[in-house]
């Protein structure tokens, strides 16, 4: 347990302020405020419906914000593109894996080294030292040094989940967001998942959507309730816990 | 004075005119629109199925004509029944044969179903000779009804038009009101989950594409009373069939209705100003433009993917 | 050099291929067909263009695009157009009420040679045009279509409403384009009589040079990083997009390129016919081009050049001997390969074809009377040519 | 005249070859073959190979089926009757596929890899214009069957069916004089043939007969909906419309037309492009009363039409029907037999220059002269659309010079 102490005072990098959209009248999110520290994991969670992913689509672009502002180290992102977006430092992960299965782990982590991402640049793209370098350096650091040319989709679960991770470290992210990394992972696979991310939070801020309890509560330094759209609480995994609302959404449902 | 009234008679007529393009656009469509809007196939051999409607009817009244002229006035409504189920039979035989094994890819569907117009066009050739043909059309199809001296409004008009409403509205309620529609439509938005609470997808589907090969084939039986009948015949209509649904935004009837309706006014109002090469290009021109705006097509929810 | 060498031939196994296709349209055809069937082949390599541009888009880039008879056509027509001003000289066309101009614009009153024609006096114009005009036009289709997301469907439909309204347009304004007739009787290239043996010789050489250069592009593209994105992009577009590429320009650029190879293409075959109507630019071109890539394999550049060639030899035999036949059989081809062999032919011949070349290799006595391979078509793509959309 | 085998034969007997042919060819049957033939065309002693060139395929299927076997009957009839020099026909038949290029190249393998005498074939305008080229280049010879827009002559083509005014101006001189017409109304598919028809009737209209075009209009071909341009022909009212619509236009024209309760008796109506096989797609009930303008119909009453639709109905069936076209490229082999016999050789050259003032007597459509611009003399005839699907004929027209390129009409 890492503690932010001492950042605290900091201007956030991610300051999400009055956020709404609505899908034909139905507010999936709904006037929302959050913020994301420098060096912070800060993990959502809610239930069902609550807008988790949404606010994840919003930030990085793929879906547009109806009212609101996300402030991104000074950068509006609800107007820029989405790969804009990636360039300028946010890294998604989806809920399922998404790697490329017929490339082996190596093009899968080279392929997101941010280089080469205009046409000509693609087309002109070499495979230099210093690339391969990097790619072996992630590869290490996400357990898969090992399986450097192992076609992707003989990955297990896990290992493709990490995968998807590596892919986001190779671009360096400041934010890097992660939607459900744990979901139909194995007990040690889990504990694996959490010291690689409370490695690879030194020096980047982390968002990650949740269900497994046991699993926020090894990496949380701060944790949102979202409950329809809005932020139903917010603080640590301990205050969150006891928070009567939030007991009432869960055991209400 | 009568300037004006003569003014005010064509301004009906022509009025009736863009609503009769409207529906004979949203008659083409409709098939098309149930298997494309609902299943996400693409038939380019829906022009083919038209022409199968219209052959039927040629065969109805040439045998009509032969063995029992007394029955003459009627045989149509027996032309356009049996074309919908042989549209349809054959719909379900395609379905079953090719289309079923290519629902994960739809571009391929696209260039199977082109093949196939193409074997169905050189079938008809085959069967029916490389000439065109002409369904004898009972006296109450031709000539026009006089609501006034100066109005003609045309009975085959009111007749095409009657059947499209007469088919929307079954359609709608079969869509949207039945057990049938909603299996069709659960079918459409979760085939796990459909298939995980008892639909039978694989029935669901083989009927859907057969209604709307079925749809087609009524489609076909209707135009011999405007248009000819020929083996290519079908492909004067698929690419304009094509765009209306398209343009309608793909997944709902009610938006094929509506961009039928707005093609077919542009198209009847551009023809009547300027002149037919010119009104066809304007028209394409501006449904492509406004697609290229509007990719999604004129009617399409705005939903989390 | 090793690069080179991997990226431009592909390695052992491309280069090879690459050489029994150059042996074979360079010294093959040329040494065994007569001039006749020579320029008929000539004439089935202009389709071959396009169908390379075809795979680089459709195989690699997942845009089936149902309009690349549009970008033969502009190509063809840029030609044409050069061609059709230097038949038309004042001495020429004396007899005409305006000498100079083409002949149809004669016939239609038109009296002063339009504007947009001026500049096809010049052949290095025309040459620039050649490529240029087609990739402006598949530019603009592009960002439109491809900036604001329109699904593979929608494109395809697009495309194909594209290609109707280009034909209705030439066909209706006869006085510039020469309507449904085309512009033909094309004579010469800069005084060269283009309509002779020897020069359809030479322009067929021309062509299958331009095509292996199309082709070696091609193979540069697939070889790169960028042809690693494309087809990333084809099955995981939303991962690619996140990873902080611009999908939509890399779809653009192989649409621009696919687009500029039928407009080669279209050139090429505007002087070996000798002339070029709006038929080449509709609906049925179109899809029949599409046809050639996927039986030649729509993952593999050689074999869009193969289908090209096996399908119009067919074409042309079948249409002679068995007309009735024709269409059935063209028709049922498509279906066929569509769903049985999404891979064409260079499927057939990754999974039976080197099978069967290894087995030779290894037991030369078995190849006397090599048994047929028992083996359902595998419908398992091998991991190069990785599966359908 | 610079082939000296020529001169050896009787030059009074190769002038009246048509009437002749029996004679004339038991006595040429003995002329051997280098004589005949000294370009190296497929000439036997007992064999001469023609070509045909129609579409069987594709969407020109339609309209070119009626000429294939209208030249096949010819030429069927030509070896019946002793043949051509004493040669049968042999017939090479390709298929052009509805497709210019392909036209093209199976007349660049008729002249080229089979060396045929002749080709009859092509239909429309732009397979002729594609074909045009190889023909001048491979100097082959075509006998066109087509009514068409004119404003062609080549040395390698001879025109049997009518060019644009022959058809046109006559027609327009009978409804001006016959219903007193006054303003018109033109209208066609768009392409180069109405386009040019229409222009020559509006130049017609307006400097010769004094009248008014209210409107004139092109649909794209395959234009199904013509509601709009029925409005307009309602709100102008024009004494005539005259109409050169093609191919499935034509039938949604026709029918909508009716439906509209435009018929007949309401409005005068001339069309350039419905012949006896259009009519059997768009039934004669729905335009009976309207006219055409043709050379041929299949009701015209002589003893060689009526010889001419026996032996077609006998060959391919009691239902078959004979337009304009078909008649036409009836003519294209007996021309050419004439034409050869005249010459005493199969040399395109001679024929060539032998075909101008051919005559032949035994035209279904009457008498029919090849003119020196290589198109026919021909009459022109009115047909009124009777119910059962053929025309009456109410309007026959002197014999019409041909004038592909009209003075004053261009």
């Amino acid at each position: 347990m890492n503690s932010p102490a001492g950042f605290q005072a900091a201007k956030p990098v991610l300051a999400i302020e009055g956020l709404t959209v609505s899908f034909d009248g139905f507010k999936a999110v709904n006037d929302l405020n959050l913020y994301v520290d420098r060096n912070e994991v800060h993990v959502v969670i809610g239930p069902n419906g609550a807008g988790k992913t949404t606010v994840l689509d919003l930030i990085c672009g793929k879906t547009r914000a109806t009212a609101g502002s996300i402030d991104f180290d000074g950068r509006e992102l609800t107007k820029m593109r989405e790969f804009d977006i990636v360039r300028a430092g946010v890294g998604r992960k989806f809920q399922n894996p998404s790697i490329y299965e017929n490339l082996t782990v190596f093009e899968n982590l080279e392929m997101s080294y941010p280089a080469g991402r205009k046409v000509f640049g693609a087309l002109f793209f070499k495979r230099t030292q210093e690339v391969i370098e990097r790619v072996e350096q992630v590869a290490q650091e996400i357990m898969l040094g090992d399986h450097l040319h192992r076609q992707a989709d003989l990955l297990s679960h896990g290992q493709k989940q990490w995968l998807e991770i590596g892919m986001l470290l190779m671009q360096d992210p400041q934010l890097l967001m992660l939607d459900e990394p744990v979901a139909g992972m194995s007990v040690s696979e889990r504990v694996a998942t959490a010291d690689l991310l409370n490695r690879i939070s030194q020096g980047r801020s982390v968002l990650v959507i949740e269900h497994d309890m046991e699993f926020v509560k090894s990496i949380a330094h701060r944790v949102t309730v979202l409950h329809q759209g809005k932020v139903l609480a917010e603080g640590s995994m301990e205050a969150v816990q006891s928070n009567p609302k939030v007991i009432e959404v869960y055991l209400g449902h | 004075m009568e300037w004006l009234s003569e003014f005010g008679a064509i301004a009906a007529m022509q009025g009736f005119n863009g609503l009769s393009v409207f529906c004979v656009l949203l008659l083409m469509a409709l098939g098309l629109a149930i298997i494309f809007g609902q299943m996400g196939v693409i038939n380019m051999a829906h022009g083919e199925f038209l022409t199968i409607g219209a052959y039927t009817t040629f065969v109805v009244s040439s045998l009509t004509s032969s063995y029992a002229p007394a029955f003459g006035p009627y045989y149509f409504f027996l032309a356009i029944i049996l074309s919908f189920f042989i549209a349809g039979a054959i719909g379900w035989l395609v379905e079953w044969a090719m289309i079923s094994k290519l629902y994960q890819r739809p571009l391929d569907t696209l260039l199977a179903t082109w093949g196939l117009s193409l074997v169905m066009q050189q079938g008809f050739r085959s069967i029916f000779g490389a000439r065109e043909v002409s369904a004898t059309l009972p006296d109450w199809l031709m000539g026009s009804w006089n609501p006034t001296e100066a109005i003609d409004i045309p009975r085959n008009g009111l007749f095409v038009m009657g059947l499209t409403l007469l088919l929307t509205a079954l359609l709608f309620l079969m869509i949207y009101r039945s057990r049938w529609g909603l299996q069709v439509r659960a079918t459409m938005q979760n085939r796990v989950m459909a298939r995980s609470v008892g639909i039978n997808t694989k029935r669901v589907d083989r009927m859907t594409f057969a209604l709307g090969c079925g749809v087609a084939g009524v489609a076909g039986a209707a135009f011999t009373t405007i248009g000819s009948t020929g083996p290519t015949a079908g492909s004067l209509y698929i690419v304009d069939t094509f765009l209306v649904v398209v343009f309608g935004g793909a997944s709902s009837l009610l938006g094929t209705i509506a961009s039928a309706f707005s093609i077919a006014q542009a198209q009847s109002l551009l023809e009547f100003f300027t002149s037919g090469s010119m009104a066809k290009v304007f028209t394409l021109s501006a449904v492509v433009l406004i697609l290229m705006l509007r990719p999604q097509g004129l009617f399409s929810a705005k939903v989390r993917k | 050099m090793k690069n080179a060498y991997e990226s431009l031939l592909g390695g052992k196994h491309g280069a090879i291929g690459l050489a029994l296709l150059a042996a074979l349209i360079l010294v093959v055809f040329p040494l065994a067909l007569d001039a006749f069937r020579l320029n008929m082949v000539g004439k089935y390599l202009t389709y071959a263009f396009v169908a390379v541009g075809l795979v680089l888009c459709w195989g690699y880039g997942g845009i089936l695009s149902l309009g690349q008879g549009i970008f033969f056509g502009l190509g063809g027509y840029c030609m044409a157009m050069f061609l059709k001003l230097e038949a038309s000289d004042p001495e020429s066309t004396k007899i005409q009420s305006t000498p100079g101009i083409p002949d149809f614009m004669d016939w239609n009153q038109i009296t002063e040679l339009p504007l947009f024609w001026e500049p096809f006096h010049s052949l290095s114009f025309t040459l620039i045009a050649v490529v240029a005009v087609p990739v402006l036009l598949a530019l603009v289709i592009g960002i439109a279509m491809f900036k604001r997301r329109v699904g593979d469907v929608y494109f395809s439909i697009v495309t194909q409403a594209i290609a109707l309204i280009l034909t209705v347009l030439i066909i209706g304004q006869q006085g510039l384009t020469g309507g449904v007739n085309g512009i033909t009787d094309l004579r010469t290239l800069k005084g060269w009589d283009i309509r002779t043996d020897e020069a359809k010789l030479i322009l067929y050489f021309v062509s299958a040079v331009l095509l292996l250069g199309c082709i070696l592009i091609a193979r540069f593209i697939v070889a790169s990083k960028l042809g690693r994105l494309l087809l990333a992009m084809r099955d995981k577009e939303e991962r690619v997009r996140f990873s902080g590429y611009d999908v939509a320009s890399f779809k653009i650029f192989v649409f621009c390129v696919g687009a500029a190879f039928a407009g080669i293409g279209g050139a090429m075959f505007t002087l070996q016919v000798g002339f070029m109507s709006p038929s080449f630019v509709g609906i049925v071109p179109s899809i029949e081009m599409v046809i050639f890539a996927a039986v030649g394999g729509r993952l593999s550049l050689l074999g869009a050049v193969y289908g090209a060639l096996l399908v119009n030899f067919g074409k042309t035999y079948f249409s002679e001997s068995f007309p009735e036949l024709w269409l059935y059989l063209m028709g049922g081809l498509f279906i066929v390969v569509v769903m049985y062999f999404p891979n064409g032919l260079a499927g057939l011949w990754d999974s039976h074809g080197k099978r069967w070349l290894a087995r030779l290799q290894r037991k030369p006595q078995v190849a006397a009377a090599p048994k047929p391979v028992a083996v359902a078509p595998s419908k398992r793509p091998t991991p190069e040519l990785e599966t359908t959309p | 005249m610079d082939s000296q085998p020529i001169r050896l034969l009787p030059r009074r007997l190769a002038v009246g070859a048509a009437a002749l042919s029996l004679l004339a060819g038991s006595l040429f049957s003995h002329v051997a073959s280098a004589e005949v033939n000294t370009t190296g065309l497929a000439v036997t002693d007992s064999e001469v190979t023609v070509g045909i060139l129609h579409s069987a395929t594709g969407t020109m299927a339609i309209s070119e089926t009626g000429s294939i076997q209208a030249e096949r009957l010819a030429i069927e009839q030509i070896n019946a009757s002793g043949g051509v020099l004493g040669r049968q026909i042999k017939v090479i038949q390709e298929d052009g596929a509805s497709d210019w290029p392909t036209f093209a190249e199976k007349a660049r393998k008729l002249l080229v890899g089979d060396k045929v005498a002749t080709v009859f074939g092509c239909w429309t305008s732009a397979s002729r214009k594609a074909v045009l080229p190889v023909f001048e280049k491979e100097n082959g010879l075509l006998y066109y069957p087509t009514f068409y827009e004119g404003l062609e002559q080549s040395k390698n083509v001879i025109y049997t069916g009518q060019e644009a005014t022959q058809q046109i101006l006559a027609g327009l001189d009978w409804v001006a004089k016959e219903k007193g017409a006054k303003t018109f109304y033109l209208l066609g598919s768009d392409y180069i043939w109405p386009r040019t028809s229409m222009k020559i009737a509006r130049k017609h209209i307006e400097n010769v007969l004094g009248g008014k075009v209210v409107g004139e209009e092109y649909y794209p071909l395959g234009n199904t909906q013509f509601g709009s341009l029925i409005n307009k022909i309602k709100l102008r009212k024009p004494d005539v419309v005259f109409a050169a619509v093609v191919g499935g236009s034509n039938v949604a024209f026709y029918k909508q037309m009716k439906a509209a309760g435009v018929t007949a008796d309401k409005q005068t109506l001339l069309t350039l492009s419905v012949t006896e096989d259009e009519l059997l797609g768009i039934g004669g009930e729905n335009m009976a009363g309207f006219y055409a303008s043709m050379k041929y119909f299949q009701s015209l009453d002589n003893p060689n039409n009526a010889a001419f639709v026996e032996a077609f109905k006998a060959k391919y069936g009691k239902d078959a029907v004979i337009g304009d076209v078909t008649q036409a490229a009836y003519l294209g082999p007996w021309l050419w037999k004439a034409a050869v016999e005249k010459a005493g050789s199969f040399d395109i050259d001679k024929v060539v220059a032998a075909s101008p003032g051919i005559e032949l007597d035994t035209a279904p459509e009457g008498y029919v002269k090849v003119h020196d611009n290589h198109h026919l003399w021909s009459k022109t005839r009115i047909g009124e659309v009777q119910k059962d699907g053929q025309f009456k004929v109410v309007f026959e027209s002197d014999l019409i010079e041909p004038n592909p390129f009209p003075e004053g009409y261009q």
